[in-house]
């Protein structure tokens, strides 16, 4: 099953858990648990066919996933930093909100609460091939994936550099562990918690205009749990951006090699199983326990 | 929503209620659709459709027309069978259509039940014949939605045709899954679909309603080709939608209401083939070019040999 | 030397809503001195400190740093300003490094966007070196000694330039040996012209280190003194306003029979060291021990150890002839041990259950309230309404939910149930901390009734003048052992002291001021297990 | 024990006293008129009258009997789904899985029922109960035991199970209990004594006009009785007593002599149990056989019920009742107006939030008079 076909499979379903696992890792580095990420991939990926089907271009499309994302995790922010209410019941409130929003609001623009027409999607990156053999060459490595699977690597780097590599990344991490410690030193623990859900929203903005865009289209409900598996996926790669993209890959790669096995006899629904099965068993312990942010989900 | 029926009016009223997938799938809901358009168009009806919110709902949202004087209400998608069965015994006095009706062994229905069924194998046949000329690998692929035996029978149909016209060609097969879910999945259709044109095929057939929208789209992004189903897809993605099996719900529809509306309703299983035309394949200024006359001699040769029951088309 | 004046606070007032933390507190430090200040539980020093430091905003009156007024400053602005605080519970983040800690907030960086590691380290051990105070910069805090995580604290206060350093009770966790060092690092803070706030509750502290001391009791001065001029006893009348020594009716103990015998036991810790080592104590009916110690030498533990809430690793616990060892809280609880915890929100009371629920914590299951699975709620209610009565918790209310009552009052709550139900050995862990002074009275009496009608008690204190009032014999608990024993009256609170510091602690056998008799610990828990 | 959950500790509603209580108790419902307002400002800013909207909504719900009769029908499941997360909420425990619980619990109902077909009803539907029940608390047995015995937060593995859940039942019923012949995914009819009785008779015969059609049937009753069983487990018993114990304060009821871990596997069995009784009403009672994916988000809502009920069980009544109004308002909407019934989840969610934020800003208000936590619980923990 180490099909190059499947392999690319893995890597393009992974991208938005990819995605969206980053954006979990920011908020809840910053010590707020982010459930709201089904919801807030659900909006991007509206948000992102709506622009597109408006200006006709999906760069302005993936601007307004994570515009979107940002607006819907602000909700979030909101709730849980300024009035310090429960993180995890303001992240289902919100995931309520946006299938509800979102259906109603393709509604409004399209007349159906199912789907949007289809779009435009993005090109491929290609250098031009007048540029001779070298530029072809590069062309097949750089179009060979759709754009956003390159970014969502690239974000996986920036999001380890940040984090282990900035003040900004130290304070986060700080944050998340003792929000008066950091508070102490004269570091606003507001502004750190609302940084990390906003980028937290940005990124999973970016993961549903992947999805969204990659399918040309907005189907109600696309999420389809993909936020819960990121979270997932962040927790199995222990709050670490390239463990969690690794975990990310492995859960993409399940459905691939699930979609790759049809007409063998493994019957899909336990493929479909492998993640949630993999992800319990994990955090049983067999790949060593993982440990959250000291105060995460704890309001200061 | 086009025109909210207003109650206790004396107007002939049709409502509607769509399957997973919903209005705009571009697809099967989309087909029903436009039959319910035209007719309100050519006749004056009223009408109103939605899509249930809840599992629970379908049953009672075909209450809630009955009981607020609908004349005739269809159910578009064979998980409205069970609900039809019910309401329609509760409301004699309401006529009741059902597309795809899940019609059980010697099951007798209901004078004011009219269940809508259609031999997708046949068109799917067609396309298969077209799929078998065309193919430049000897590779052709079919994906399904929900693994049920009405898609099973999209899937035989299309395997014949296409073996019909070339004995040496190979079929992948696909499906989305086993949930009505299935339906309404164009991530996951396009996954299933890079898969398979990266494993050498080059055409690839679907019947998965919402799904298939991925399907087309990966044809477009790998150069390739899909086949579109139950509505004239060829738009969709020109120059790589090779043709559609068009499953006409929309005549069925059509002429179910208009039975309604001239009292010559009739309950009872009403099935449409390529002899009723309630199937057939679409050709239109968007596939013009892709197929040569001959695969549309070879085509026709195929159509004429199973309305005249030459040919024998397997079910599943 | 010239006397200028680092910190004038003037008329400060804070109030919270059921107490008056700060009321018209005045404190004036003069720079490069180490000024003390004590007072009891709640005086009010911590709150003091932080309004000082920006954490916590006054209602009333002014401050001044080295002449400058401030107003409305946050922590940030202190830093600025050159203040540092190391507070009482410490502000450090486990996982990270100790460099870490120090740069957060304020981060050498390269190429202005990434964090310069190498700069942060060397900043860290040049700060090290210059006041003797050795730590390894990569080190993770998880992975120090409390002594080493102070000094971290320290570290992180010069990192920001700090020259005004206020110290929050920095010697409550400390060993004598790191208090030494500590003072140490103090003086050659103070030689370096830093100014130093120091609060404690220990009076030879005062003495020996602070030039100047501010004495607070119940959110107001009470006195303000040079150390060369002032006496223990002195200070500790200001400190509680009367008389040191709190004087309880006490009859002479009558002796039965050995209650609780613990013998050879040990006991290891969250990181694997021990914590208990070797313990051997014997408690007779009738008698109260009281356990001496700083806090933080196995006193918390060995307490857990004997009600099966923490285990042990070797030895034994034997109640009346019965092994207890390592058996559930509740079959312990079952066979008379009652507990007073040395921590009341944290496991004392459920704070949202009412009083009649909590005065039934621990008894809940028992026939009489529990039959067949459900709780008697009458009987319940009126077992609420004897205690109440009995012990005149207030409000006189079962229903109102625990949380709404004063500190004093829910410590009654607690030992009123533990008290209840004629328990055979009773644990009473720091009984009055935190409680006023008609309460701590009150407990006191308690407790010498229990004694009296025949109770073992085993009473865990850091007050020494609660141990010294009570005990009829006193073990010193240190480093997780027991480093002498005495009878009650027959040793003096410098005596203790020494025991408690270390300094006495002459081998491995505990010292006793008095000829082993049969009755000795170890004999004793043979004798039990026969 | 009880180390730190992954995802921390859930904020507790806290009892307040005289005016307090008053005020906690209107500020649900100051959230839910407000939340209204949004829909109604929602559905004027789309150029359809609010008035029309609401008036609508609320004849679908109360303008006939037949109307009320659905309601309360649409509001059985989140009684029994809204119980669940209370439940579990008391010993300190979030059970997001109730979803994957209920469809456990209506999968083992359907299987038990088609393997006695001969039984008389007497039997069967009590056994069918004690079925659904037991298929819930089994699903949720497990997170509650991942909980108690490694620390895994719940949160995380009752969120897993209900995908597992949805796929394992799908397997099932396609690949192995599909009725034959037919397409939709479904188990055959269960035997007919394994059915709840409607309740149109009975109603009929006290001149309660509910149509014959209607689907409330008995599990509405068995709903109710649920609500004091819940009341009176946590109230009245001992091991409602341990579980508020753990729930409050987990070390106090370690110290008191309560076995922790046993308290919330048992908080989470009962909680999975009230889960799995959904099947009452959805295979007992309505469509007499299990259907693949049937519940489109039952527990979910269970979720927002619960919260909006603040956790108690009457509580959990009226809100799921309120819910119930709006689900059956929905439909009607969605046929008779050109506002889509979406427009429905939105005003829940925003009802969600809206208490949510109300409880803290109650919460702090009361704090005023009532507080007596330590400054700095953080500092605390570190030290
Ligand atoms: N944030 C707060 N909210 C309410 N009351 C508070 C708060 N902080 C302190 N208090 C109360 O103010 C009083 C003074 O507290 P403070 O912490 O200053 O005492 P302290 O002198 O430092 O005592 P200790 O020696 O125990 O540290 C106490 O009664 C305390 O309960
Ligand atoms: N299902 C029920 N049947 C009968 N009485 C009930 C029921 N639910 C609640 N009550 C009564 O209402 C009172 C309030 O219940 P509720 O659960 O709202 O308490 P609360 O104030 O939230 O308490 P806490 O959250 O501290 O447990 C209960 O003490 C009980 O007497
Ligand atoms: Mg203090
Ligand atoms: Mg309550």
């Amino acid at each position: 099953m180490f099909e190059l076909v499947v392999l690319d499979s893995a890597l393009r379903m992974a991208t938005p858990l990819i995605l969206a696992s980053l954006g979990g890792l920011f908020s809840e580095r910053s010590g707020v648990v982010n459930i709201a990420l089904e919801g807030i991939l659900l909006t991007g990926a509206f948000a992102s066919i709506l622009a597109t089907y408006f200006t006709g271009d999906p760069w302005v499309g993936v601007a307004a996933g994570i515009f979107a994302g940002m607006l819907v995790s602000l909700i979030h922010a909101a709730v849980t930093v300024i009035f310090k209410a429960d993180q995890i019941v303001s992240g289902v409130a919100i995931n309520l909100l946006a299938a509800g929003a979102t259906q109603f609001l393709t509604w409004i623009t399209w007349g159906s609460s199912s789907n949007s027409p289809t779009v435009g999607g993005m090109a491929r990156w290609s250098l031009p091939e007048t540029w001779g053999p070298v530029a072809r060459g590069i062309n097949v490595v750089i179009g060979h994936y759709p754009p956003l699977v390159y970014v969502a690597l690239a974000a996986v780097a920036a999001a380890h550099v940040v984090l282990w590599h900035t003040p900004f990344g130290l304070r986060l991490r700080a944050t998340g562990e003792h929000p008066s410690a950091v508070d102490a030193l004269g570091v606003s623990v507001r502004k750190m918690r609302f940084a990390g859900i906003l980028l937290s929203g940005a990124l999973a903005g970016l993961g549903g205009a992947f999805l969204a865009l990659n399918t040309h289209q907005f189907v109600k409900n696309m999420s389809a749990g993909r936020g819960y598996i990121a979270l997932a996926a962040m927790i199995f790669g222990k709050w670490n951006p390239v463990g969690a993209a690794l975990a990310c890959l492995l859960f993409g790669y399940a459905e691939a090699v699930q979609m790759g096995l049809q007409g063998q006899q493994v019957p899909s629904q336990f493929v479909q199983m492998i993640p949630y099965v993999l992800t319990m068993v994990a955090l049983v312990g067999v790949i060593g326990r993982a440990r959250p942010p000291a105060a995460l989900g704890k309001p200061y | 929503r086009q025109s909210t029926p207003s109650q206790g009016t004396d107007a002939f009223k049709v409502g509607m209620v769509f399957d997973v997938g919903g209005k705009g799938d571009k697809s099967f809901n989309d087909s029903a659709y436009r039959g319910l358009l035209r007719i309100a168009d050519d006749f004056e009806i009223e009408h109103t459709e939605f899509e249930p919110g809840q599992d629970a709902d379908r049953e009672t949202g075909l209450r809630k027309l009955a009981q607020a004087g609908f004349d005739v209400i269809i159910g578009v998608g064979f998980l409205f069978s069970d609900s039809m069965r019910s309401v329609s015994a509760d409301y004699p006095d309401v006529r009741f259509a059902c597309v795809d009706f899940d019609v059980r062994q010697d099951e007798v229905l209901p004078d004011n039940l009219a269940g809508l069924v259609f031999r997708e194998e046949e068109g799917s046949f067609l396309v298969g014949v077209v799929a078998g000329l065309k193919s430049e690998t000897g590779r052709v692929g079919f994906i399904g939605g929900m693994d049920v035996p009405l898609i099973h029978r999209f899937e035989a149909g299309f395997i014949a045709g296409a073996k019909h016209a070339n004995p040496a060609v190979s079929v992948t097969v696909g499906y989305a899954g086993s949930t009505p879910q299935a339906f309404a999945d164009p991530a996951k259709g396009k996954e299933l679909a890079m898969l398979q044109y990266g494993r050498g095929v080059d055409i690839i057939y679907h019947a998965s309603g919402n799904t298939g929208i991925g399907v087309i789209e990966a044809a477009r992004e790998t150069g390739n080709f899909a086949i579109g189903v139950d509505s004239n897809q060829n738009y969709m993605a020109p120059g790589h939608v090779l043709t559609s099996m068009v499953k006409r719900v929309d005549n069925a529809v059509y002429a179910v209401i208009l039975a309604a509306y001239e009292n010559r309703f009739e309950g009872g299983l009403r099935e449409f083939g390529l002899a009723e035309d309630g199937v057939s394949y679409a050709m239109d200024d968007y596939n013009a070019g892709l197929i040569s006359d001959a695969i549309v001699e070879a085509v026709e040769a195929a159509k004429a040999g199973i309305i005249a029951q030459e040919i024998d088309v397997p079910r599943e | 030397m010239p006397e200028k004046i680092a910190v004038e606070m003037r008329g400060v007032t804070k109030r919270y809503p059921r107490v008056l933390a700060c009321d018209g507190v005045d404190l004036s430090v003069r720079q490069g001195e180490i000024h003390a200040i004590i007072g009891e539980n709640g005086a009010g020093k911590s709150t003091l400190m932080k309004i000082l430091y920006g954490m916590v905003r006054p209602d009333e009156g002014s401050i001044k740093l080295n002449g400058k007024p401030l107003i409305g400053h946050s922590a940030s602005d202190s830093i600025k300003l050159g203040l540092g605080m190391v507070h009482q519970h410490f502000m450090l983040i486990d996982p990270f490094t100790v460099a870490e800690n120090v740069v957060l907030g304020i981060e050498p960086t390269k190429a202005g966007l990434f964090i310069d590691g190498r700069a942060a380290r060397e900043r860290v051990e040049r700060l090290s070196t210059e006041y003797g105070l050795a730590l390894d910069p990569d080190e993770r805090i998880e992975n120090l000694s409390v002594g080493l995580e102070q000094r971290a604290e320290i570290v992180k206060v010069l990192y920001r330039g700090a020259d005004i350093l206020i110290l929050d009770e920095p010697t409550g966790v400390l060993t004598p040996q790191e208090v030494t060092e500590l003072f140490v690092v103090l003086r050659a803070l103070r030689e370096s012209g830093r100014t130093i706030i120091f609060i404690t509750h220990k009076l030879n502290e005062v003495i020996e280190l602070a030039d100047r001391v501010t004495v607070m009791r119940d959110g107001s001065v009470t006195g303000v003194v040079s150390a060369a001029e002032t006496t223990p006893e002195e200070l500790a009348t200001m400190m509680v306003g009367r008389d040191v020594l709190l004087r309880v009716e006490r009859q002479e103990a009558t002796l039965g029979e050995p209650v609780l015998t613990v013998s050879k036991l040990s006991a290891l810790g969250r990181k694997g060291t021990h914590v208990l080592e070797n313990v051997d104590l014997e408690i007779r009916s009738g008698e109260i021990l009281g356990i001496a110690g700083v806090q933080g030498n196995g006193q918390t533990e060995l307490v857990d150890a004997i009600t099966g809430l923490h285990a042990t690793s070797s030895g034994s616990v034997t109640l009346s002839g019965t092994d207890i060892t390592n058996l559930k809280p509740r079959a312990i609880r079952d066979l008379g041990v009652a507990h007073v915890p040395e921590d009341r929100l944290e496991r004392g009371i459920v704070p949202d259950f009412s009083v009649a629920e909590n005065l039934l914590l621990g008894h809940h299951h028992r026939a009489g309230y529990s039959h067949r699975g459900l709780i008697n709620v009458a009987k319940m209610e009126e077992h609420a309404r004897t205690l109440i009565a009995e012990h005149d918790i207030r409000p006189a209310d079962p229903s109102i939910s625990a949380a709404h009552l004063s500190g004093g009052n829910q410590q009654k709550l607690i030992v009123a149930r533990e008290f209840d139900g004629a328990p055979t050995l009773l644990i009473a862990s720091q009984p009055t901390r935190g409680v006023d002074i008609g309460a701590i009275e009150f407990v006191h009496t308690s407790i010498l009734k229990k004694r009296d009608a025949g109770v073992a008690v085993l009473l865990v204190s850091a007050e020494l003048s609660e141990i010294m009032t009570l005990s009829d014999r006193i073990a010193v608990m240190y480093g997780g052992r027991i480093v002498a024993e005495f009878e009650g009256g027959t040793v003096s609170e410098e005596e203790l002291g020494r025991y408690m510091t270390g300094a006495g602690d002459s081998g491995d056998e505990p010292v006793r001021n008095r000829p082993l008799d049969d009755n000795s610990p170890g004999q004793a828990a043979a004798g039990g297990e026969a | 024990m009880s180390p730190p959950g992954a995802l921390g500790t859930i904020t507790r509603a806290r009892k307040s006293d005289g005016a307090g209580k008053l005020v906690s108790l209107l500020s649900p419902l100051v959230a839910v008129l407000a939340a209204f307002l949004v829909g109604g400002l929602v559905v004027a800013a789309i150029g359809e009258s609010p008035l029309r909207f609401y008036s609508v909504l609320f004849r679908g719900a109360f303008g006939s009997v037949d109307g009320i009769g659905l309601v309360l029908f649409n509001a059985t499941p989140l009684i029994f789904a809204g119980l669940a997360v209370a439940f579990a909420f008391r010993s300190g425990l979030f059970n997001i899985g109730g979803e994957g619980q209920l469809y456990i619990g209506s999968f083992v109902c359907a299987w038990a029922a088609l393997k006695m077909p001969g039984a008389p009803a007497v039997l069967l539907i009590p056994v069918l109960i004690l079925a659904s029940a037991a298929g819930g608390a089994l699903w949720a047995a497990i997170p509650g035991y991942l909980k108690a015995r490694f620390g895994v937060h719940e949160v995380i593995n009752t969120i897993m199970m209900n995908f597992i859940a949805v796929a394992l039942t799908g397997y099932l019923v396609v690949e192995i209990f599909k009725e034959p012949g037919q397409m939709t995914p479904q188990t055959a009819v269960i035997p007919v004594a394994g059915e709840l009785p409607r309740l149109a008779g009975f109603f009929q015969s006290i001149a309660v006009p509910l149509p014959n059609a209607n689907p409330l049937n008995a599990s509405f009753l068995i709903a109710l009785v649920a609500v004091w069983l819940a009341w009176f487990i946590l109230y009245r018993t001992t091991l409602g007593y341990e579980i508020r114990a753990v729930g409050h304060n987990t070390s106090a009821a370690e110290y008191a002599g309560i076995n922790v871990r046993r308290t919330l596997v048992m908080a989470m069995l009962l909680s999975g149990a009230f889960a799995g009784l959904v099947a009452t009403n959805e295979i007992m009672g309505f469509r007499h056989r299990f259907l693949d994916n049937f519940s489109s988000g039952i527990g979910f809502m269970g979720i927002a019920v619960a919260l909006l009920g603040r956790n108690s069980p009457l509580g959990v009544l009226f809100a799921a009742l309120l819910f119930g109004v709006l689900n059956t308002g929905a439909l009607e909407v969605d046929i008779f107006t050109d506002v889509p019934r979406e427009l429905i989840l939105v005003v829940q969610a925003v009802t969600i939030i809206l208490v949510v934020v109300g409880n803290e800003i109650v919460r702090r208000r009361l704090a005023g008079g009532a507080q007596k936590r330590r400054p700095s619980k953080e500092g605390l923990e570190a030290s």
